[in-house]
């Protein structure tokens, strides 16, 4: 079992630091103090993290922030980075308009 | 649906590397790009390239990705620009959007070579305009055109950091000062003495405290940290700037693959998720391979070599090579690889303490903390034996694979041998003619001539010079130390370009004898309308 | 910020033509294929929108059509990333506030 | 593992596991909540369209979630302590042809006869509902009392509740059997080790059929793959839950500015996947075209992200709610078929009650475990 799948690991309590209003992700404005406070809210995962305060889920799917909110995460729970599972990926790589993304296929070369 | 042999994704070094080989062999190849230019970084890099013959070595990056285009092209490879593959899905399909339409295509094989993106710290101010990616600045001044600032101040000191402040110098720009938090220089010696010696200062163990202005950057405010990067209060020191540069490491862009569902890996010495691979480049979904920074964060000619790996193993994969012939392909590039793998900078030897060259040599602590090699460095480095005449002075004080020098010289003054991370040693049994050649091969810019024969009070020095506009013959003006402090006078001898330099001028300029070992750089004092 | 007229590397930048495009209701010029952010840049223009939340300045921080902060109103289309979309003749480029023009908001709020 | 042994234990942390386990703990009982994946609220609970509904529902499922929408939702935020993003700004069930009204009109009927305030609408009061709707819409079936709520921050709230209550949460703890000692359940036997308790729910989705298996029960559940996306925020333009008659799409605008919308390709059973709910390269297109025949002003609207989950799709598509009388001391709550988050936390009230004092607020009769006979 990894060592933060115990959802009771003892991690103190949240104490407010001088950085807690820095935007860690810049496209939904979640600061660092928002994502330390929901570690102590039970929020252990990036998943569940990103779910909880919408970090890393805006108009650039986390380009930025990932890296940073995972490291983070870890120094609040004490463990090490790559003890955290990575932000998931999902299409669309780049954000594409309804219209587009819903035209109906006529390719050409079909028959080719 | 439209199906292809293999679909590559990424027109960078590695994509077009591994189209080329896999055209070779016969396939039908694609590669779609989401750039309206080809070439990936290529085209943003304009300095020569290091490592050997085989690696495209004092190439530019640009001209590299003219020659790997032109020849994909000839190959009939279909490279499509302005097309993003926004997802990749079961069955080997991508969705590619191409203006306002997506396609569905599939490929027998696809070779994802995505490349990577900028790493970023966050500060106080780091939102605020004017704060950018170091490749930002890179791709406004080398793509559009623009300068990304006047003053600006640059944050990281690897390759990237020490590269992107030569080419802000280039472009015109003032560089008030390259910051890392570590304590050491992370990137080439060489480059970072590039950028000392225009007397761009360097703060080791600082890092931005705060970012501040009225809508846009106009401050920054730096400090000293201790060796648990906290910042030890009283420190501070303040620019007014109007750009800051981060250039604090590259995370491989490998969500494609976790999309469709390969083995992902963690793994901080690669920059960070990466697939699961082979040597070779091949995930745990057989016939999607990875090249390039995707697969594991190094530099593009180590890209391209891997391009060429997937390119083969796909070629294999897809029945259009044998297996024997793969491996004879295979040995050889695994070959050219591991030649660049080596040295003081290679993976293998991240965060170990190197305390001398493969020759013994104790390095120089003053050019991992200042940028610039001190007078004692330099005693150390070459021997203190009187050379007559012009001849070669080489500042190659680190283990890197990289040996243009070697070839360059007709005359066979400059030996490194086989081993191309060896450090060049001047030949003292040959004459050098002073041609000038090793000079411009130097990727490093770190080879002048010197002659201490000129006259009795003079010596002339020439050295690499990349900036415009060139200074003319007879114009005085100072020369500098290697950490750009104003020396002593100096007057222009001649500035000699030439198709051979590509690009760079060799500047002679006349100085005091005695400064002979400690002039490096030449400042004009008024600048020319 | 300046333009590059010539480099030592990469001799002098080539440009499309001169064009003209509106910024908030302003005729600015710039050259016809280069990504918006570009002319905008050139032109001395920094903040490109503010942010929905604490409505602060944001501009160009990656260039290359990943970060999304460079996001501006473009021919009335929200979110549209100037670093990476070309400048047309008569183009509508908005500066953003939240997710809509600035201009506009500021005309409704008066 | 060094465990006291605790009065509940639940398998599965989903919405259903997470309310019950929060309800329990209020209660004061000890609560152990065993989650497979190494994610709290993995399933289907944070891959849903977020309707928090009554309209469109079986009559047997919908005195349970009317109860919640009437005693639970409207007073969530302070209970939990979170933002579950609650608006109750009705359900509009859209329809195009006579046929769609036709099927509207069935449902409405059903759900009138349960006492639902829903009722069938024109062309024209439609649109006062909604301004955005394109013009091929000709009505709708009304329910002024649904409405949508974030169905990531309300699992998560849950759980962040429990958790301060006391209830222990282990995650990547994924229960392989389950065992009677002396005809009774006792024993939850999971990959790394056995916990032991004298009460036991399975709420684990999808996957509770296997687990229940290992004790002899049979619940007729499977999975099956729904497809949603999201878009940008959008500027605020209206705040109904919606669906359609032939389902071709549901969803609504979030709090947050972005739209959220789910819908089928119809080839969903046929389609392979690797392990992971996957996203097929075709659900989002045709979710895209679904949409923009209801709202083409939504066309330039950017989509951010897809994602693909599993619903526990029950046999008559019905949740099974119930005490195994079989295994004393097996509680089972599971197969909500793609509409379990609405009525989740109603779920989880109502097994807490029923666990704890053995009975529930709701009648649960109609969803009992044992319901399922052959056709003739």
């Amino acid at each position: 079992m990894h060592s933060i799948n115990d959802r009771n690991k003892e991690i103190g309590k949240f104490i407010p630091a001088a950085d807690d209003d820095l935007i860690i992700c810049r496209c939904e404005e979640i600061t660092k103090g928002e994502i330390r406070k929901a570690v102590h809210d039970g929020m252990f995962t990036v998943t569940e993290m990103r779910r909880y305060l919408r970090c890393g889920m805006g108009l650039c799917q986390g380009q930025t922030c990932a890296k940073l909110t995972k490291n983070i995460i870890a120094r609040e729970l004490n463990v090490s980075p790559s003890t955290l599972e990575p932000a998931t990926s999902r299409s669309p790589m780049r954000p594409i308009e309804m219209k587009i993304l819903g035209k109906e296929e006529v390719n050409k070369n079909e028959r080719d | 649906m439209k199906r292809y042999d293999l679909i590559i994704v990424g027109a960078g070094p590695a994509g077009l590397s591994a189209a080329i080989e896999a055209a070779k062999k016969g396939l039908h190849v694609v590669v779609f790009d989401e750039n309206l230019r080809p070439g990936g970084q290529l085209f943003k890099q304009i300095h020569k390239f290091f490592g050997s013959k085989e690696h495209q070595a004092k190439v530019r990056g640009f001209n590299i990705g003219k020659k790997l285009l032109a020849e994909a092209t000839q190959l009939g490879v279909e490279v499509q620009l302005n097309a993003t593959v926004t997802g990749m899905y079961l069955d080997k399909e991508v969705i590619v959007k191409k203006g306002d339409e997506i396609f569905h295509f599939k490929g027998d094989a696809i070779i994802v070579a995505t490349g990577a993106s900028e790493n970023s710290v966050p500060f106080k101010g780091w939102t605020l305009p004017g704060v950018i990616g170091a490749g930002a600045a890179q791709t406004m001044m080398n793509l559009h055109g623009i300068k990304p600032g006047k003053k600006i101040l640059m944050l990281g000191s690897g390759n990237v950091g020490l590269v992107v402040s030569f080419q802000l110098l280039q472009a015109g720009c003032d560089v008030v000062a390259i910051v890392d938090a570590a304590p050491h220089i992370g990137g080439y010696g060489v480059h970072a003495a590039k950028v000392a010696r225009c007397g761009v200062p360097f703060y080791l163990s600082h890092t931005i405290q705060s970012v501040s202005g009225d809508e846009k950057v106009e401050k920054v405010v730096i400090g000293a940290v201790d060796s648990s990067f906290t910042l030890i209060p009283e420190t501070e020191k303040t620019f007014t700037v109007d750009t800051i540069c981060v250039a604090v490491g590259l995370s491989p862009m490998s969500q494609l693959f976790k999309m469709a569902g390969c083995k992902m890996d963690d793994n901080p010495k690669k920059g960070g998720q990466v697939p699961v691979c082979n040597e070779w480049g091949e995930t745990s979904i057989k016939g999607i391979f990875a090249a390039g920074d995707v697969a594991g964060i190094e530099e593009a000619s180590s890209a391209m070599i891997e391009g060429k790996m997937a390119g083969v193993c796909a070629s294999e994969y897809l029945g259009y090579c044998s297996s024997a012939e793969q491996a004879k392909d295979l040995e050889n590039m695994a070959k050219d690889l591991d030649s660049l793998r080596q040295g003081m900078f290679a993976i293998k030897n991240r965060g170990k303490k190197i305390e001398t060259t493969m020759e013994g040599i104790p390095i120089s602590t003053n050019l991992l903390k200042k940028g610039f090699l001190s007078d004692a460095d330099i005693k150390r480095f070459s021997p203190t034996k009187k050379i007559a005449g012009v001849h070669p002075v080489i500042e190659c004080t680190q283990n890197i694979p990289c040996n243009p020098c070697q070839d360059a010289c007709v005359r066979h003054c400059i030996k490194i041998g086989k081993d191309i991370t060896a450090l060049p040693v001047v030949d003292t049994t040959k004459t050098c003619m002073g041609c000038g050649l090793c000079v411009a091969a130097c990727s490093g810019q770190a080879i002048f001539l010197v002659n201490e024969d000129f006259s009795s009070d003079y010596a002339l020095i020439t050295l690499p010079y990349e900036f415009l506009p060139l200074p003319q013959k007879g114009e005085k003006g100072k020369a500098t130390t290697r950490s750009g402090e104003i020396l002593c006078d100096a007057e222009v001898i001649s500035v000699k370009t030439s198709k051979a330099y590509d690009h760079t001028a060799l500047l002679t300029m006349k100085v005091p004898l005695a400064m002979s070992e400690k002039a490096r750089f030449f400042k004009k004092v008024k600048s020319y309308a | 910020m300046e333009r590059i007229t010539e480099h030592p590397i990469l001799g002098e930048t080539k440009k499309g033509r001169e064009i003209s495009f509106l910024f908030d209701g302003k005729p600015l010029k710039g050259y016809e294929g280069e990504p918006i952010a570009v002319a905008l840049r050139a032109a001395g223009v920094m903040t490109h929108r503010y942010t929905q939340k604490r409505h602060e300045p944001r501009g160009v921080f990656c260039a290359i059509g990943r970060c999304t902060d460079c996001v501006m109103i473009v021919d009335g289309v929200p979110n549209t990333r100037t670093c990476i979309t070309p400048l047309v003749e008569g183009m509508k480029v908005q500066t953003q506030d939240g997710v809509v023009a600035k201009e506009e908001k500021g005309e409704r709020s008066k | 593992m060094k465990e006291t042994k605790p009065d509940v234990i639940v398998i599965g942390g989903g919405i259903v596991g997470n309310s019950s386990a929060y309800y329990l703990a209020k209660r004061g009982l000890s609560v152990l909540v065993l989650e497979g994946s190494d994610f709290i609220g993995n399933g289907g609970s944070s891959r849903n369209g977020g309707g928090v509904r009554q309209s469109g529902r079986d009559p047997r499922e919908l005195p349970l979630v009317m109860w919640g929408i009437q005693n639970i939702w409207p007073t969530l935020n302070s209970e939990l302590g979170v933002d579950v993003e609650y608006y109750q700004k009705g359900n509009l069930r859209l329809g195009k042809t006579a046929q769609h009204l036709k099927i509207l009109q069935n449902l409405t009927d059903k759900a009138v006869a349960c006492g639902l305030d829903v009722r069938m609408i024109d062309r024209d009061e439609v649109r006062k509902i909604n301004p955005y709707l394109s013009d091929e819409v000709i009505g709708a079936s009304w329910c002024p009392t649904d409405g949508h709520a974030n169905p990531l921050t309300t699992t998560l709230g849950y759980y962040k509740a429990a958790r301060a209550l006391g209830v222990h949460f282990i995650t990547g703890e994924k229960v392989v059997e389950l065992k009677k000692v002396k005809g009774k359940i006792h024993q939850v036997i999971t990959e790394n080790t056995t916990y032991t308790a004298d009460c036991v729910l399975l709420a684990a989705g999808y996957e509770s059929r296997a687990i229940a298996k290992t004790i002899g029960i049979n619940i007729p559940v499977r999975k099956l793959k729904i497809e949603c996306l999201v878009t940008e925020i959008q500027p605020r333009m209206f705040e109904q839950m919606l669906g359609t008659a032939e389902a071709d799409f549901y969803g609504h605008q979030s709090k947050h500015g972005s739209f959220v919308f789910g819908g089928s390709t119809g080839l969903e059973p046929y389609e392979t996947d690797n392990g992971t709910p996957i996203s097929s390269s075709i659900g989002a297109p045709c979710i895209c075209r679904g949409i923009m025949k209801y709202f083409p002003a939504l066309s330039r609207a950017k989509i951010v992200r897809t994602w693909a989950g599993w619903v526990d799709e029950c046999a008559d598509k019905v949740a099974i709610i119930d005490k195994i009388d079989e295994v004393p001391g097996l509680f089972v709550s599971c197969g909500f078929s793609g509409h379990g988050f609405g009525i989740g936390p109603a779920a989880g009230y109502n097994m807490a009650e029923l666990i704890a004092t053995g009975e529930s607020p709701v009648d649960l009769t109609p969803l009992r475990y044992n319901r399922f006979k052959a056709k003739i």
